[in-house]
């Protein structure tokens, strides 16, 4: 049986909206799963950014916060992909 | 010892608030400032229409305010300022300002130079020079890597 | 490619220098600026009523101009501004100010930072702490020996 | 027979007015002399003078022109002498 999924807003920043869109709507489990899993379950569902994910240089920011790849998502959380930043 | 931050979405004069800055001193001796501004052409010659900072939310004023704590906690200066543009930027308008007071020159020399590279390097924003035929991300160099890195040790 | 030196006579304001600079500015991406400001105390803590600096004929502006000559050639800045006071200073007011540009930061960091060193050990000025009771003449430390002799290598 | 001597008016920069005054009269030889000669005069002459000068870190300037020891100076010169100089 397959287990219930709910949909995850992701919110792209800088270039990576220029590939995937300001947002993207993201199927995840419903009792939410680790940073690293999402990173592989978006890469999935929008392969235009399995690329710039797998470079290394994407982090999650959840809920105002940036998180390792262990931190946990949930449906609800204010999530954003960060890629390499700069200011000045 | 205080430090203010500021994320700007409007242009702001350097000028303006390094006389604040100085205005507000309780007896330093030196003020050291670095205002960065917008280039009106990209490294290729290409002429630029403008500078486009993206920010995100809380994140980018926090990223600022660590780097400013950092350069307070590191430094021997008494107070620091920090102001960075959001937004459309338009060829020579300011991006960035910093000023730091201290007793010492070096320690408001060294402490305006880390705040500057740990911007450049860490604070949250994500930019692009936009010209009416195309768009470029600019990611740090890695000459902005290499002078972040002199702080590490 | 300018460098702009001038001897005050009178009080100036740093801001309105840093002002006209940044108006001047070519396109250049980054300026720093460092301003030195009398203080209200010597080192032992007593209180300060004046700082007088002496200054000598054509000479001293001529050495002011020949830091400033140095830093533009040994510096990839395109202008700098140095500012320099001479006579009774009050607490509180600005006796040298400095601004560099360039299209790098590193190189506006480090010519100022430059300049203020030379400045201070070898620009034509004997400079004296004065208070209701005494009169101190201060000679370069052995740290503003040791920061000018970063540049030597 | 003694050699004729003019006098040459020297300024004194810094502290060192506050030893020797202002401006200070030397005699010397009518046809000039070196400025080590010069400060040998000097200490000669005006003995509160003569510490500061063997200190080895007071300069001669001679028609405002920092100048090295064997640079020569004549009656109607501009002279003066600097202590170490401190700006900023």
């Amino acid at each position: 049986m397959e287990e219930t999924r709910v949909m995850l807003e992701i919110e792209l920043c800088g270039r990576l909206a220029d590939v995937g869109g300001a947002l993207a709507q993201i199927a995840i489990p419903e009792n939410g799963c680790s940073v690293a899993e999402l990173f592989g379950l978006i890469a999935q569902q929008h392969p235009a950014l399995a690329h710039p994910l797998v470079s290394g240089r994407v982090r999650a920011c959840v809920n105002e916060t940036i998180v390792t790849p262990d931190a946990r998502v949930m449906a609800g959380d204010e999530v954003a992909l960060f890629p390499p930043v700069s200011g000045g | 010892m205080s430090a203010e931050v500021t994320l700007a979405t409007k242009e702001f004069d350097p000028a303006e608030l390094l006389g604040a800055f100085t205005h507000g001193l309780g007896g330093e001796g030196a003020v050291v400032s670095f205002t960065g501004h917008a280039r009106g052409a990209a490294k290729d010659g290409a002429a630029i229409e403008a500078l486009v900072l993206e920010s995100y939310r809380g994140v980018t004023l926090a990223s600022m305010k660590a780097i400013a704590a950092d350069a307070m906690a590191r430094f021997d200066i008494s107070r620091c300022r920090v102001v960075h543009r959001t937004g459309r930027i338009a060829p020579g308008e300011a991006i960035v300002f910093v000023a730091t007071a201290s007793a010492h020159r070096r320690a408001a020399f060294e402490a305006a130079d880390f705040i500057m590279d740990r911007l450049k390097t860490e604070a949250v924003f994500w930019k692009r020079e936009e010209s009416p035929d195309r768009k470029r991300w600019i990611e740090p160099t890695s000459g902005d890597h290499a002078d972040a890195q002199r702080w590490q040790e």
